[in-house]
């Protein structure tokens, strides 16, 4: 916990910056562990969370860093340098790396990877090293990553002879990668066939030292380890026993798959080095020195006008529909469906087989007595109303057949408009209910809370539902007179096309107060709605899913005759799209299979 | 000034939770009207989260306006569209139908929010249709049990009253394995709600302090 | 039926108390490997890297309802990409389509980016409501991807089959999706089009996965105990259920 | 306004607008953009509308305004309150003010939590074990031999789906090994009737979503039929 000096906030260890008024905290800053990406604070040499060592060894005094790069601000242990130290800068503007990097980046995108690799070749490589790209330059280049953009895989082969010369271009603490995370607090990474010219402690590089942190005095420094990542870079017969294979970071592992390098992992990370746009800051370049090959070509790179990076291509899709556009398909659906609607008379003649769901749900409405009071549920909304109104007109026309007395919430902001819509439709079809509103049914509006506002029905009736759709109050509403709480209806019949509020009303009213609950559902929640049709108190009475459900319900509120007109009419061009979906995967499917085998030949 | 940003959320999230869990879990009439209280009030609070959405929305596309941005036409015709609904919707007119029962808000919910919704909706048969197409090719021997399935069950379903036997195996795939498999992913779903809400319950993740 | 449940939720608190204290005292063991949560930096990083945004949706749930836990899920993934978008400074661009979760999820980028110490980096129109609607939801989703370059789309909450209208549309335009969701009808949908999952419950393993907090892999090792427990509730009651 | 005259300019709207969204089959287009815009614009509009007449009048200012009058002090206080943490959310943008805000973040956090145990605990955990273990439920449905068949294959494939999301992977302790074993086949096997499910659910999204396509396009042709007859 870092308390702020300036407002006496409580901050998360590490933080560098209040949270609340934004003062610094200047001296402290945090380290992200290796090993499970936690936040310390930059006095903990073991991660707060997991124990794993954040702060490795300092270098020893007889490595030296290779041509240092300014610009970093590591999190260093505190105490390598002195004030002096920091002023003796190495030459080299501080932003410009990133910013050949990047450029870099974006020239070569534009070249053969190839041809770059061996212009990008050190004046010095170590002899191992030398070895290994003659034995890999000759394979060509082959992007393998899967979705790398080209210009990255471009890259990868071709950046990481630089390396051994220079230090990874390192990142502002919060930046650095697992690898880099390892690094950081090691010594300067120093190829070892290749020993860097000694130099005296003193003349440490400045991106060792902490920029802005204050520096604990006594500190000492201790041997460095070889890191981790040099340690992958050392050819597997040259290692030593001890010398055990770095880990592989957790996270996405680059391995390289082509040119010098091919086969070592995380050489360089390109993605995380590039970005950083904050490092670079235009018009501040100082002209690096230009002694060696490399800096010369690396010169001549940057000096080059950048080219922009390509957009992420899109996936080729494989199959016969790449090659069909899209509305080939959309058409054939399209007209698949209209002209069986179009017909007057029934396509196919179907005999009527409720499934045992919906003849059960059937039976329940048919005993109801007269005037039984019935709480319906719209909680649909114009989403699925094409299919839903199909199932909750079959399902109100029933009820009001049977003289119920109907009171309509919805857990939906928009439920109410649609129940508005249909129960007026209805009630125009029944004799009696015309001008039945208030006394035979009632729409009680929207319930907002989901799942909260079901409980509240439960709890208090009065205080859920103070007034209906249009404002009238409860108290003016005759039919809200009879109902005073949950108990007082005889069945709940809850119309819905998401799963969610079937649950709510089944968990929140139907088996804590054990009232009879139904269901009139999209074909979506079928087999979700069956769970609870099934469960061995039942609690569900019944289940009507999607439209074919509904159509031979409406078959059986006629008697059972066959299906005629417009029910039979939609069946049909159900029926019809759905051919045309199994013609669709089966000629997807030919067609993946053709391309397969012609792949394999 | 520590207590007041960090303890105090905490605690009120705590006792909040405990007392609607107890209302859910123990019958008690004192309980339940705590529960009741403090569910009402999530729903109030909730009520006012919008201010803030709407104040986003009008944010996010002035902004686009300002700045000339591609599209901004659009979003003028969004703000516009907003706008519209509010001033008819919003003002509360005593002994008339006002608010989403006003004449002109349900012409405008019934008319243009609704068909939009509805084709919008629709439009996503196209998408499961190329979905499936890529989902169902018979890579290896998954695919293909997701192939075979699907086929039976998309046999049965519009074949009521013509072909007897494929609407039975569709209703005992429904019923038996595929019920078991979503049954599976709805208790370790519960599982996994339960164990995250008693982690948010214990505090030791906080959405409400940092 | 409230009095099992009672105990079952009595009886996991002790449970989860000492699996953590395992966890903390590193005797956890290993968590199955869940690529897409460790595929999640690298997304930052391409981000970062092609300069086109990131896009992340929490899902059509918000606080306060019972799709709480699933909310949660998404933002917790929302504070682990938002940490590591502010300090790539990658932008980042978060939808919402409940009103509740939209002052949290602006507070968490915010602080993300206080945090690494670039206040300014952070714009409060970076996390937009889109509309309370699900489908107006993901119809405005749908049309962000269309019309602007993303280079990853992390969508983790709760979902409905509207999802495919985001999903497939991303999938098309070639964005990197890695999506998780709880409803089983969705499911099918998102392993269709992302391409990597988080399939029912895995959503909840976000934070055990990134953060690593004891408690959170505790949380993981409860839920694979109380696994057991529930097949042998199973069996138990089925075997009763045929004696009696 | 004459009502027919609204009600014929309102069906011309929709399927207007109707057509107008299906034109994104053609492609991304400027009357679909117009459309989509339109849409979401109305839908916030809407929500925001509602949210105010059915929560923020008739649930907290109407019970206000009648406390008062009633002089209920209690119930004064508690909607009070209640105002209170909805208005501070509101200030929980502004970085300063952002505390007190968490104040009504916390109760939407208790509120939630609490609702999601409880439905997690009774709404499924509870019933669905119950149902998994009922062996015998379909012995009605298919007869005693496929009946019990059906029942075992439930239990079976609930078990294997709940063990295929095990995240322990450890080889330690004397049951680690078989553990291990009974996950990896029994969870396999769990997998399975993860992809059943898939391909049904699959099927059964179709008919729903088809049934939309069926619906909106019996609304296009009514329209059209209604012009032209009369």
């Amino acid at each position: 916990m870092i308390y702020c000096p300036k407002c006496g906030t409580a901050n998360r260890d590490g933080s560098k910056f209040c949270n609340e008024c934004g003062e610094s905290f200047g001296s402290q800053t945090r380290i992200k562990c290796p090993n499970c990406d936690t936040w310390n604070p930059v006095q903990n040499v073991f991660c707060s969370a997991c124990g794993h060592r954040i702060v490795s060894l300092p270098p020893k005094p007889g490595v030296e860093a290779p041509p240092a790069i300014k610009g970093l601000s590591l999190p260093v242990k505190p105490g390598i340098g002195t004030e002096e130290d920091r002023s003796a800068a190495t030459p080299g503007g501080e932003e410009d790396i990133p910013a050949w990097l990047r450029e870099l980046e974006a020239s070569l995108s534009a070249e053969g990877a190839a041809g770059k690799a061996a212009l990008t070749e050190p004046a010095e490589v170590p002899d191992w090293l030398r070895d290994l790209r003659d034995s890999l330059v000759g394979e060509p280049p082959e992007v393998a990553e899967e979705g790398l953009p080209d210009r990255l895989a471009a890259l990868r082969p071709t950046a990481p002879p630089a390396q051994p010369a220079a230090p990874p271009p390192a990142a502002e603490e919060e930046e650095l990668p697992d690898w880099l995370a390892a690094l950081r607090p090691t010594a300067p990474p120093a190829p070892p066939a290749a020993p860097p010219p000694a130099a005296e402690e003193e003349e440490l590089p400045d991106w060792l030292v902490p920029s802005e942190e204050g520096l604990a005095e006594g500190e000492t420094l201790v041997r460095a380890e070889i890191p981790d990542w040099l340690l992958t870079l050392k050819p597997r017969e040259l290692r030593k026993e001890e010398e055990v294979e770095a880990p592989t970071p957790a996270k996405e592992a680059v391995v390289e798959e082509t040119g010098l390098l091919a086969g070592l992992q995380d050489i360089l990370p390109v993605e995380i080095i590039i970005a950083q746009p904050r490092l670079a800051k235009a018009g501040e370049e100082i002209a690096p020195v230009i002694e060696t090959p490399q800096a010369r070509l690396f010169a001549q790179i940057v000096a080059r006008p950048p080219t922009v990076a390509s957009k992420v291509m899109p996936r080729p899709q494989a199959g016969l529909l790449a090659l069909l556009p899209r509305w080939i398909l959309s058409i054939a659906l399209i007209a698949a469906l209209t002209l069986p609607l179009l017909l007057d008379r029934p396509l196919l003649a179907r005999t009527i087989e409720p499934a045992p769901t919906v003849s059960s749900l059937y039976e329940t409405i048919s005993r109801l007595g007269s005037g039984a009071r019935v709480l319906v549920a719209f909680d649909y909304d114009p989403t699925t109303s094409s299919e839903m109104d199909v199932v909750a007109q079959t399902l109100i026309g029933h009820l009001m057949d049977r003289q119920a007395r109907i009171v309509a919430v919805s857990l939906l902001p928009a439920g109410p408009a649609s129940a508005a819509s249909l129960l007026a439709d209805q009630a125009a079809a029944h004799p009696g209910y015309e001008e039945g509103y208030g006394r035979l049914y009632v729409n009680m509006g929207y319930l907002p809370g989901q799942v909260a506002a079901v409980r509240l029905l439960g709890e208090s009736l009065e205080m859920a539902l103070p007034c209906d759709f249009y404002g009238t109050s409860r108290a003016d509403l005759e039919l809200m007179g009879q109902v005073k709480e949950l108990q007082d209806f005889d069945l709940i019949l809850e119309l819905t096309a998401g799963q969610d509020s079937l649950r709510w009303w089944i968990e929140q009213v139907g088996t804590p107060y054990g009232l009879p609950l139904a269901a009139g559902v999209s074909a979506l929640v079928e087999p979700f709605a069956r769970a609870y049709y099934q469960t061995g108190s039942q609690q569900l009475k019944g289940v009507v899913a999607g439209v074919p459900d509904a159509l031979t319900y409406s078959a059986l509120r006629s008697g059972g005759e066959g299906l005629t007109g417009i029910p039979a009419a939609r069946l049909d061009s159900q029926l019809a799209g759905h051919l045309l979906f199994i013609v669709a995967i089966l000629v997807s499917n030919v067609a993946y299979l053709v391309q397969r085998s012609r792949r394999e030949s | 000034m520590t207590v007041l940003r960090r303890t105090l959320p905490a605690a009120l999230a705590i006792a909040t939770s405990l007392f609607v869990l107890a209302a859910l879990f123990i019958t008690n009439p004192l309980l339940d009207a705590i529960g009741t209280y403090f569910i009402d009030t999530a729903v109030i609070i909730a009520a006012f989260a919008l201010f803030l959405g709407l104040f986003n929305v009008l944010r996010v596309h002035a902004r686009k306006i300002r700045e000339r941005q591609p599209g901004s036409l659009y979003s003028f015709v969004l703000i516009g569209a907003m706008l519209v609904v509010l001033v008819i919707g919003l003002p509360p007119i005593a002994g008339k139908p006002s608010g989403p029962s006003h004449p002109l808000i349900q012409w405008i919910f019934h008319n243009i929010q609704a068909p939009i919704q509805a084709a919008l909706s629709a439009l996503i048969v196209f998408f499961v249709i190329t979905a499936a197409c890529r989902l169902l090719r018979v890579r290896n021997a998954e695919s293909a049990l997701m192939l075979i399935v699907a086929l039976l069950v998309l046999a049965g379903q519009v074949t009521i009253g013509l072909v007897p036997v494929l609407p039975a195996i569709r209703e005992w795939i429904l019923d038996v394995p595929a019920m078991a498999g979503v049954r599976g992913i709805l208790l370790g779903v519960a599982l996994g709600i339960l164990l995250t809400s008693i982690r948010l319950v214990l505090g030791t993740e906080r959405p409400y302090s940092d | 039926m409230k009095e099992i449940g009672l105990v079952v939720l009595l009886l996991l608190l002790p449970i989860l108390f000492f699996l953590s204290s395992r966890a903390r005292a590193g005797k956890a063991g290993r968590l199955r490997s869940l690529p897409a949560l460790e595929k999640l930096p690298g997304l930052v990083g391409r981000s970062a890297e092609t300069g086109q945004p990131l896009h992340l949706s929490v899902g059509v749930g918000g606080l306060g309802g019972a799709t709480t836990a699933e909310t949660w899920a998404g933002l917790t993934l929302l504070g682990q990409l938002a940490d590591e978008a502010a300090a790539c400074d990658t932008p980042l661009i978060v939808t919402v389509a409940d009103a509740t979760v939209l002052p949290v999820a602006q507070d968490i980028v915010r602080r993300a980016y206080l945090r690494h110490g670039n206040p300014d980096g952070y714009e409060s129109t970076q996390v937009r409501l889109i509309a309370p609607d699900p489908v107006a939801y993901a119809a405005g989703v749908m049309g962000l991807l269309e019309r602007q370059p993303f280079t990853a789309s992390v969508m983790v909450g709760s979902f409905g089959d509207e999802y495919l209208l985001m999903g497939e549309t991303g999938a098309r335009r070639g964005v990197r999706q890695v999506v998780g969701a709880t409803d089983p009808r969705t499911l099918p949908l998102v392993y269709a089009s992302a391409d990597e999952t988080l399939i029912g419950e895995e959503i909840f393993a976000g934070g055990a996965y990134t953060r690593k907090l004891p408690i959170q892999i505790g949380s993981l090792l409860t839920e694979d105990w109380a696994r057991w427990v529930v097949i042998a509730a199973i069996l138990v009651v089925a075997v009763f259920k045929i004696l009696l | 306004m004459d009502t027919g005259l609204l009600d014929t300019i309102g069906t011309a709207v929709a399927v207007i607008l109707t057509l107008f969204v299906f034109s994104y089959l053609l492609g991304d287009n400027l009357l679909y953009r117009l459309a989509e815009h339109l849409f979401v614009g109305v839908a916030v509009g809407y929500a925001f509308v509602v949210a105010f007449h059915s929560v923020l009048i008739a649930r907290l200012l109407d019970p206000l305004v009648q406390a008062v009058t009633e002089g209920n002090g209690g119930q004064v206080l508690l909607k009070l309150i209640a105002l209170l943490l909805g208005g501070l959310l509101l200030f929980k943008p502004a970085r300063r003010l952002s505390g007190p805000g968490n104040l009504s973040v916390a109760v939407l956090i208790g509120v939630g939590t609490a609702l999601a145990i409880g439905g997690a605990v009774l709404g499924t955990l509870v019933p669905q074990v119950d149902a998994s273990a009922d062996l015998t439920r379909y012995v009605d449905r298919y007869g005693p031999g496929l009946g019990l068949f059906s029942g075992f294959v439930v239990l079976v494939g609930t078990a294997g789906t709940l063990l295929h999301f095990y995240f322990h992977r450890s080889e330690e302790g004397r049951l680690a090994g078989l553990r291990q074993r009974l996950v990896s086949s029994w969870g396999g096997l769990g997998r399975c009737f993860i992809l059943i499910a898939f391909g049904a659910i699959l099927a059964v999204t179709f008919l729903s979503r088809l049934s939309l396509l069926v619906g909106r396009i019996e609304f296009v042709l009514d329209s059209v039929r209604q012009v032209l007859g009369g």
